[in-house]
């Protein structure tokens, strides 16, 4: 499904990687590994198709990813949370979906915040909500998503125990439901479901 | 399909350059050839002007920066335009080349036509049509050039760069036009161009320093975008042959 | 695609609400730059009644581009812009959706107030209908083409005051047919020529202008 | 054929000489200016250029 | 003391130097806002000599007033405002060595451009050395008022917006002194007095911004 | 050397607790731990006097902490790196020890630099580093850092192994030479020397 050709990622005056190439198919999930800087985020960006490489080619089911189509399947979760402060954990659950075109109910949304152990806090602005709390309203996005292709870039970061596990059950049914997904993180983590693939950089 | 093939390998960098080289002194010899032409005819023989005396002489400078600095920034968009429909490397370096040149040109003509302003109309600067939308000019190269400073990865400050001159250049008619109705509007013209019919050593003496900036300008232009391309390729094989051979003797 | 052009207001929209300083503040700092000038310039009503077109409309230019380098920078910095950009629908519907918004916060209170300000300056009833007219229909070009500045200065530092440098330039037109059609209908001259200049300029940036940011925004992700 | 009769009349140019050698001696002094800076900059670039390059060769070389 | 002071200088200023922009934008917008103000009222030159002090002023305000935002808002987001705040001296000390360098970067050059605007506007050449002494007097004053602004609105939204709200009223002391120094020259009156009450203004600021500043920083970091 | 008393922190309309007090003497570790939320983040920044407690002290050496003496004494490193993207990482050491009022000469930082694995960077302006790689700048601090008192809020996060184990070393060399440190982290880290006491949140 998600195939990579012979990539090259140069960033400024280094090259980080050159002839990267491998292939994805449904219920596998591609491993990221490599030490700081080793240019894991660099590969996710461009994988979405922000980043263009500098050689070779990305498709997803045998197209070129720059395509409505290709990002009508995509989930990517970044660094970032993507949410913002002054709305409350439900608001942007929400407006991040209908912004991404997609059909959320409230009840699902709330039924997802809980979930995601945020209970109680539906409507208090995410501002006031503690590091990890900002990571859980970004990844509750991830309960109800159906699209195929998950893209996460050190989603366990800042998340306690607890969490950790929760969100690696996540990923294990999405696998198991022929999902795809690329991760990267440099935690240990046991993904139960799903094939494991590793590709280590640098 | 043979004209598109030469146009990708004369808007590569690795051919550019040594057909850069060769060409910047051909560009200075005829700007200087030019140059002392236009002043010998503009300077020395060119007879007075009756009605401004000896001060139109300024003439020589300011038509020649003016036109410069207009064709200049239409330059600069034509090959952004280029560098964003092929998305050729060459385009890019060319327009911060000549970003700067085309800058000066403009800020000569203001102060070259500010000192003629000043014993002509008697004041250093009038808000006319032509003179402010010179001065929006101005603005417009150094918004460009801060545009790229600020951004540091060369592709990415060349796209941003290039869709800028775009909008400009679709802003400047647009700008020119209104300055000049806004003008015309409001007060009669206490500032009035007298044109006198000019002799005819003076058109050419006029002619002869326009081209002589015009090759001054393409030298200049040619001499930086060698360097940028350098800095930007140091990476490919031409240029480490280039640096190890023999680089370092020719400018 | 209305769908989504209304998605966005409507986010863009409540977050404004939820900051409430953000309309009130575009609204009082044009207010508050209007009423320097006549501590500047002194309080001769003959002098300050020719001023007061030109001045409103630098101070409604000044309150625009104020509020723009946010347009896209809150978007960027916590990464919604990315997921924006990887939406399955045309970047520049969102662009669009965002310009109409940031019209509607900072615009639209600017003509509401405009008349309010012209009377301190003793302007004419007709005068006064006129620049509000104007402001209506030249504010939104000002969003339009401030938001490609926006864009293009996405992400870099002193932005704000590089956005200014780019953008401001551009606006000119804006402000001589603004001023104009005020100037025209004190001259007894009649707006309306200028009025339509205005509408036309509107015109020609909304849909120009959401397209060229969507690409400079492009570049800003890379 | 030439126009002046002295020297002295032509710096004066007819008592405009201020403004007008005012403007040729700015238009001169930046068309020296300009390619001497270009060059140079040329010059540091290609030394620059030039050491890391021949850093980069000696850390593959290792 | 002066050792804090002189690092905390130097710091800004290359940093400043590295970002380029910074200084050359501030610049600029000050040239641009006084260039828009003809555009938008017309080019009578009896008018706009009239007009010089008070939109060269203004000009002059608003620019200091855009770079506010940025004086601590950086260091607050990466965190070095912690850092600082942590740091075994007074934050005073530090906070004047902050304005101290915002001076430098967007003050100095003002006073050095203002000149050349003046001329654009056919001011004499006393009114022109009135005015940049003005200049030069008045806008450490506003770098100081300024700072305790930025202070107060840090990590607020909208905040450079609510800046210009708070800030904006406490200038206009040194709008009305500054601007009528240059009046007063050009009315044959001698521009002494108010230059001398601008730099009272500048001293009483300088001593007492950097600690009110520093008090809202730690507010601000709570 | 550290103590608290009872203290009792109110964030919005939640109690997060209260009654907390502790003592730590020279040589010791307090290790944090906590759910997401529970209010660990907060609570450091009580101990650094920046938060002022509901209810409560806390006293250094035996001295309320609101005194220059304390904070010549702390050394602090929050969720956010505090470094200047703009300038290198040799110039962002060497400008943070100017401005904490510490010696550190440039063979020092380059030193310093070199140890946490950004040799060959140190002139590349930090915006271009890896996640991991800012946070590395950011440590880089703690390798001449002589205060006693190390307060470290999630410092392991966005490291890859071997930086997260260099860091555990570092710490335990402070331990070992009398220093006192109060970490929170969501991470299995094993600090091999010193005392590691622990309290939980929440
Ligand atoms: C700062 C002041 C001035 C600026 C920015 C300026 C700008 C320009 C520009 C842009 C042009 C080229 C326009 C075109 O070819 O259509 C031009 C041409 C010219 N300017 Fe100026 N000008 C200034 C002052 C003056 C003054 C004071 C005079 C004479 C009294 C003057 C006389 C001319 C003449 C004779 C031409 C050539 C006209 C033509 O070829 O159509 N300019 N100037
Ligand atoms: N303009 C530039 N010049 C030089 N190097 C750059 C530039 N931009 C990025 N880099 C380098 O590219 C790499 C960025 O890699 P990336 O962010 O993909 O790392 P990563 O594998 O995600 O690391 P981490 O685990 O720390 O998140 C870094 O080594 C950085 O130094
Ligand atoms: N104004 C407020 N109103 C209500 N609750 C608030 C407010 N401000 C903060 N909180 C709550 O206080 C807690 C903040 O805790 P803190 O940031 O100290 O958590 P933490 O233990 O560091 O968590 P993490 O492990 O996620 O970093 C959160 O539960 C948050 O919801
Ligand atoms: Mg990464
Ligand atoms: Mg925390």
């Amino acid at each position: 499904m998600l195939e990579a050709d012979n990539l090259e990622c140069v960033r400024g005056e280094r090259r980080l990687f050159a002839g990267l190439g491998f292939r994805l198919e449904a219920g596998e999930l591609l491993y990221l590994q490599g030490r700081n800087g080793a240019g894991k985020t660099s590969l996710l960006r461009m994988l979405i198709g922000l980043l263009p490489p500098e050689a070779g080619e990305i498709r997803w089911k045998g197209q070129p990813i720059r395509s409505d189509e290709f990002r009508a399947d995509l989930c990517y979760l970044g660094h970032l949370n993507a949410i913002k402060e002054e709305l409350t954990p439900l608001e942007n659950l929400l407006a991040a979906a209908r912004l991404a075109d997609e059909e959320l109910s409230e009840d699902d949304a709330i039924d997802a915040l809980e979930q995601v152990g945020l209970a109680g806090r539906e409507d208090l602005a995410c501002k006031y909500l503690s590091q990890g709390q900002k990571r859980r309203v970004a990844l509750a996005r991830l309960v109800k998503e159906k699209r195929p292709l998950w893209i996460l870039d050190e989603p366990f970061v800042a998340l306690d125990v607890a969490a950790v596990d929760w969100l690696a059950g996540i990923i294990s049914g999405h696998l198991q439901r022929g999902g795809l997904a690329v991760m990267t993180t440099h935690q240990l983590v046991n993904i139960p479901a799903g094939t494991v693939r590793e590709l280590r950089l640098g | 399909m043979k004209d598109r093939f030469n146009l990708y390998r004369f808007a590569s960098p690795a051919t550019f350059y040594p057909l850069a080289g060769t060409l910047i002194p051909w560009f200075v010899a005829l700007s200087v050839v030019f140059g002392l032409a236009g002043l010998w005819l503009g300077m020395l023989v060119a007879p007075t002007d009756f009605q401004q005396g000896e001060g139109y002489r300024i003439i020589f400078i300011h038509v020649p920066a003016s036109w410069m600095s207009m064709f200049i920034y239409l330059i600069m968009a034509g090959w952004a335009a280029i560098g964003l429909a092929f998305n050729t490397r060459l385009s890019g370096m060319m327009a911060q080349a000549l970003a700067p040149t085309g800058a000066l040109m403009a800020f000569l003509s203001l102060w070259t036509g500010a000192l003629w302003g000043k014993p002509m109309w008697g004041a250093w600067w009038v808000w006319d049509a032509r003179l402010t939308s010179e001065l929006i000019l101005l603005f417009l190269y150094i918004g460009y050039m801060a545009l790229t400073a600020a951004i540091d990865d060369a592709k990415r400050a060349d796209k941003a760069g290039g869709l800028l001159l775009l909008v400009g250049v679709v802003n400047i008619p647009i700008i020119y036009f209104s300055v000049k109705w806004w003008n015309t509007l409001h007060q009669g013209s206490s500032v009035n161009l007298t044109k006198s019919s000019m002799a005819e050593t003076m058109l050419w003496g006029m002619l002869l320093m326009a081209m002589c900036f015009w090759m001054y300008s393409i030298a200049i232009a040619l001499m930086r975008v060698r360097t940028i391309m350098l800095e930007r390729e140091r990476h490919t094989d031409w240029v480490k042959a280039e640096l190890l051979g023999k680089a370092g003797e020719g400018k | 695609m209305f769908k989504i052009i209304s998605a966005v207001i409507g986010r863009d929209l409540k977050l404004a609400m939820r900051r409430q300083a953000d309309i009130v503040s575009a609204l009082f700092f044009f207010v508050i730059v209007v009423s320097l000038f006549p501590l500047g310039i002194g309080p001769e009503p003959d002098l300050l009644r020719k001023l007061a077109p030109g001045v409103l409309w630098v101070a409604a230019l000044l309150a625009t581009m104020l509020s723009l380098p946010r347009l896209f920078a809150d978007d960027h910095r916590d990464g919604t812009l990315e997921q924006l950009a990887l939406a399955p629908h045309p970047l520049g519907l969102v662009v669009t959706g965002k310009v109409i918004a940031h019209w509607l916060v900072s615009g639209l209170p600017l003509a509401l107030i405009a008349p309010v300000l012209g009377i301190q300056f003793d302007l004419s009833a007709d005068a006064l209908v006129v620049l509000t007219f104007a402001i209506l229909l030249g504010t939104p070009a000002l969003s339009g083409i401030g938001a490609i500045g926006a864009a293009l200065t996405l992400g870099l530092r002193g932005g704000g005051i590089l956005l200014s440098l780019l953008v401001l330039p551009l606006y000119i037109p804006v402000l001589i047919f603004g001023a104009g059609a005020v100037d025209a209908t004190v001259a007894g001259l009649g707006g309306e020529g200028h009025l339509s200049l205005l509408a036309a300029l509107t015109f020609a940036s909304l849909g120009f202008a959401p397209w060229a940011s969507a690409a400079a925004l492009k570049i800003a992700l890379e | 054929m030439i126009h002046w009769n002295s020297f002295a009349d032509f710096i004066a140019m007819g008592g405009y000489g201020f403004y007008v050698w005012g403007s040729f001696g700015l238009t001169a002094l930046i068309m020296i200016v300009e390619p001497i800076v270009v060059v140079r900059n040329r010059k540091s670039t290609i030394a620059r250029l030039k050491r890391q390059l021949r850093a980069e060769t000696r850390n593959t070389a290792e």
